[in-house]
């Protein structure tokens, strides 16, 4: 087993894996930009370095400054975490030639994977069904004709791309061209590459992933299914597992298939094949990301499993402790991405200092969490605080449990997605597993009912007052020395903490 | 002490009250809200953290002024009841700063502010165009997200400030709608 | 169901159980003692009630007042928790006779298990092991018959009694009066029955328990063992699930034991039957606990069940959900008790303010807790915080995670026995699973080694100047306004918190 | 600035350190540990935490001062590095308060004091017994457990100051031993 690794991350899923590293007595690596410097991941890790300024490029996508630090602390193996690094082959090249250990797979897997055109190829050899359109990039008047071919509405996708970025959807030809140079501008910035793509757009698809696993002694399996229907803008929002419609004859199927596709591309360690799901149950193989997903947790507790561990055994060299039949199902798993964003503001991100944080927690509840009290979100990488993952028996009971964990849960000074949750679980088509990419679209465009947000402001108005009055409270006490009776006469500490009630009878007795 | 309150819920109803807070004969506290006489008991287990019994309902209660913004105004005080919240404005007659506090409401030419720091990308109308209520105008980035900025009103972009490639600061006036 | 449900406990069980209510949308009604106004359980609830001062007897063992506060806020059941009234037959008869449902079982079925001497007539009957002794509380004469019978070491206990209290382990004859004397004494205190019996003592036997769970149509399943041989003075300190030495054979042979104890006695709800195990893995029957244990959590995460919704629904009339052949144990859990308690300072219980606190949290790691930071600790209670619980594939990983998630933990302001558990699980017999109740004594009784606490020493000397330093900056810094130019420099708020640097530039500079 | 700093580890074993924090030519630090040279990063994430950066081992620090005992004495302050806690004395050489600190070490007969609040149950030895190191003399109750106070010192019972069914505080002295 590896004695040091470094994780080439920041953030929840930085101290997800050096929570791993400590779990497996091994050293972990910490690497920081300058706004990074007191965040959780460099506090817990059992060494930090700083990498460079708060813009990625200088930093977390710096592959010299990385592997020199990687250097310097004698790691033997480099954990990239998901985003920035992850899927770039040139990383994993650059650990090979150090021989430092690139925990996910080989460059080659990657390569065929990273351009969508070239994974289209390698798929369509190995039989993998496929959504109609190009398998490769096109320029506008190539874009054009096969829309005419495939027919409206189309998809625009960048090659290179991932996570929503890059893509348009094009209902009609008219339209065609600015969506192709936004999308292909918005490429170039993402993924310095404008290749971009056509495919046909399934009207209301579900969105449908597979975990896979593989060792570097061939063997592969797949871990289940997640569900990841409710999205905005191409990007994830909730996650569950299993999928409320997938039955054991179609998780064997999609299961099957995605053991195809990651042995079709050489692929090891861990790996999910993205299926987008039709109305009558058909799925098309998306695209295959060659990393650890952001919910994964959700795999995690319907199997019992623990795939960072995993991830590190596997790259170590070591077979999968298990065959695919041993891989059991058990309950039901939902995550919430819990994003520093406005959702009454257009979903604006909300960087800033965190002034209060309560978590939820007890039964069924866990937390991945890569911010504390006190903490300034950077306003220079990804808005996402935590993740918040709830497991029960049923989805129904899941859905209940993550409802009271959202009750639970309270961030102060920056504003965040946790209301848009609520009204998410609340939803009577996500209660009954009717979803596809477009519902949570829908249901944004919907007004909420006032009786459902007003019959409190009762309350809040009177809080407000006790509050005026307690802040006005504490200017004056400061002035006066010694306790007042009330302090002395309380039944323990908590009851001290009644500020305003004194203050109240200061007032009074005027 | 007398207390007007105004409290905004999610979806932009304002409803005012005139909460006054007196001490009642026994331990407890007597409040009228409006007239009415309100009773309950009221604790404060944590600083911004009031726990109230009214008749036996448990309500937490948290209290969060949101992060002043780039302009150095200090960002709002929102009120959470359960897992509700309201923006809340208090106040006190005696007090000018609340006076002062409600001046801030908006009139005149609407202005068009970056809600966060970001670059300014696009510019999707020119000085003078006519504007629909709810159009883009500007499009900035942050956080690798480009969002579009759009009219808060139908009228004329009486100016435009931004331009593409600027950096700019959260509360920044990027555009005037009039 | 119900429609609401009182809750006659606090502390970390009231909130358990307020969020099962959550997330069955069941409203919760707490009650609490004049120290308990801010607790969490008051707090989380739906609605409370003041039932009085401090003192248990007046509040939470008051069975007048919480019945009154039953009555008036319409509740339709009521969960007694542990402790407090759980297994008080009176109480089971008052909500009877209320037409409230008592959540557990029936007061028959308490009064035969409430008496360790009729509950060992009826075990008896039923063909239950036993440890030979008497089955009735004794005179001190006929104690000290029954003791030269069944041969010294000998043990007393309190038939009232459980959870250690009222217990005397006696060698030698000539100790017998004086041990008599201070056990009835307690039992009378504790329990207000001084009566006693006596055992034979089982040298270095483990505690083994069954968990069992019964619904009022006759059926009634056993939902695997815990191990709980790590025990200070008869008291539980760490809990797992499963035991390292039950395997499936004699899973069977005490689950199918079990369910016969909790037959015999026509038991319902929640349950579970203790078992002395020798060294021969013999299993002798010890008492049943007519109530939801602290340890639940274990057999939850291993069987994938909630015991509290379980409870909720047998309660409500509804047949259990499963059949015994359903029950599968998966992967790994250990939980520890976190007690407001000086482990350095013979476990004097340590009341008092809790100014920080930092709970574990992320993959695996469950904690239901009471308290809260800036919570005031009473000193009236049991002196328990919370509850740490690892899960995880296996035992030798679920051991680890408790590890890592330990040094999460802090709490600042009282004492906890936090290090004492990094001692347990560090220590071999307790990794390799050999596991007696004196176990924890025999470590508490070795020397700790310096190596193992003093290499840090330095760090903390370092860090204690840096504190000085700045908390000596703050007085300065208070009287000269306007940031310092670090602060304005900081590349965002983070960086500011470095306080003492510039202090010490100030002091380089003079 | 220079300290003399004291640090007690769980075991009981003190064991004494110089030190000195002084600026370095670049951005970070130089601090001198007995003299000898100790370089580290320092941040402080929240009040009483540290992050310490030394040759890139990352520690987390935090500082902790235990609860008044009922004597109103303010209890010691307690560093904790990792899971490790270690009670620290620091002195400034310039300041009088640390001295004072000092003061309190124990000279003299031992007195038996209550560690937190309880009631007195049972007394297990008379005025002017002589009692062995270890022996237990008064026993008290507490959140339902029975705990013995034993003599730190074989001795006489000197004086007794506790008897049955007292309520006492922690700190509170309830014998003395000589």
């Amino acid at each position: 087993m590896f004695k040091k690794i470094l994780i080439a991350n920041r953030g929840e899923i930085a101290v997800r894996v050096i929570r791993a590293c400590r779990e497996m007595s091994i050293a972990s690596v910490a690497v920081y930009s300058d706004v990074d410097r007191t965040a959780l991941h460099v506090r817990k890790a059992d060494e930090a370095y700083a990498i460079g300024p708060a813009a990625a490029r200088e930093s977390y996508l710096h592959i010299e400054r990385i592997m020199d630090v990687a250097r310097r602390s004698g790691a033997d193996a480099i954990h990239p975490g998901y985003g920035f690094l992850s899927e770039n082959a040139a990383f994993a090249q650059a650990c090979e030639a150090a021989r430092i250990k690139f925990i996910g797979p080989t460059a080659a897997a990657m390569n065929i994977m990273g351009s969508k055109t070239s994974a289209r190829r390698a798929m369509e050899a190995a039989g993998v069904p496929f959504v109609p359109g190009s398998s490769r990039g096109l320029t506008l008047d190539e874009a054009q004709k096969v829309a005419d071919e495939v027919g409206y509405p189309v998809m625009l996708k960048a090659a290179a791309g991932g996570g929503g970025k890059g893509m348009r959807l094009v209902h009609h030809p008219r339209d065609l061209a600015s969506a192709y140079e936004g999308a292909s501008s918005e490429a170039a910035r993402a993924f310095s590459s404008d290749e971009v793509y056509i495919e046909k757009y399934i009207a209301q698809p579900r969105h449908i992933e597979v975990q896979v696993f593989g060792d570097e002694h061939g063997n592969v399996v797949y871990l289940g299914e997640r569900e990841c229907s409710v999205q905005r803008r191409h990007q994830k929002v909730i996650e569950e597992a299993p999928s409320p419609i997938v039955d054991p004859a179609m998780r064997l199927r999609m299961g099957e298939t995605a053991v195809r596709v990651a042995k079709a591309a050489g692929y090891t360690n861990a790996g999910t094949v993205e299926f987008l799901v039709d109305a009558q149950k058909n799925f098309y193989f998306l695209e295959m990301n060659t990393r650890l997903q952001v919910e994964h947790p959700v795999t995690e507790l319907v199997t019992g499993l623990d795939l960072v561990h995993l991830q590190l055994r596997v790259a170590a060299g070591e077979k999968l402790p298990f065959a695919q039949a041993d891989v059991q199902l058990r309950g039901h798993a939902i995550e919430c991405r819990i994003y520093a964003e406005d959702p009454d503001n257009n979903f604006f991100p909300s960087p800033g200092k965190i002034a209060q944080l309560v978590t939820p927690s007890g039964p069924g509840i866990r937390e991945d969490s890569g911010v504390f009290e006190g903490w300034t979100v950077p306003l220079d990488y990804d808005p996402m605080l935590s993740k918040l993952i709830a497991y029960a028996p049923t989805r129904e009971q899941a859905i209940a449990r993550m409802l009271r964990a959202l009750d639970e849960y309270f961030v102060g000074g920056i504003k965040t997605n946790v209301e848009l949750f609520r009204r998410i679980l609340h939803d009577e088509d996500f209660a009954a597993g009717r979803m596809d990419t477009g519902l949570l679209d829908r249901m944004l465009a919907k007004k909420m009912s006032n009786s459902d947000l007003r019959d409190s402001a009762k309350i809040a108005a009177v809080a407000a007052a006790i509050f005026a009055l307690s802040s006005a409270a504490k200017s004056s006490d400061s002035m006066c020395d010694g306790p007042s009776p009330d302090e002395t006469k309380s039944a323990n500490g908590n009851g001290a903490a009644s500020g305003w009630k004194r203050t109240a009878r200061r007032e009074a007795l005027r | 002490m007398t207390y007007d309150v105004a409290v905004t819920s999610r979806d932009g109803k304002t409803t005012s009250y005139k909460v006054e807070l007196k001490r009642s004969d026994a331990a407890g506290w007597i409040c009228q809200v409006d007239g009415q006489p309100f009773t309950f008991d009221s604790a404060q287990p944590a600083a911004d953290v009031l726990s109230l019994l009214v008749g036996g309902e448990s309500y937490e209660v948290r209290r969060e002024t949101a992060a002043s913004n780039g302009n150095g105004q200090t960002g709002e005080q929102s009120i959470a009841v359960g897992g509700r919240r309201y923006v809340v404005e208090v106040s006190d007659p005696r007090s000018l700063r609340s006076r002062k506090a409600k001046a801030g409401s908006s009139e005149g030419p609407k202005k068009i502010k970056a809600p966060m720091p970001g670059k300014v990308v696009r510019i999707l109308a020119a000085e003078g165009d006519a504007v629909e209520a709810g159009q883009g105008v500007v499009v900035i980035e942050a956080m690798k997200m480009q969002n579009e900025l759009k009219s808060p009103k139908a009228g004329t972009l009486k100016r435009l400030i931004a331009n593409v490639g600027m950096a700019v600061n959260a509360g920044d006036t990027l555009a005037i709608v009039e």
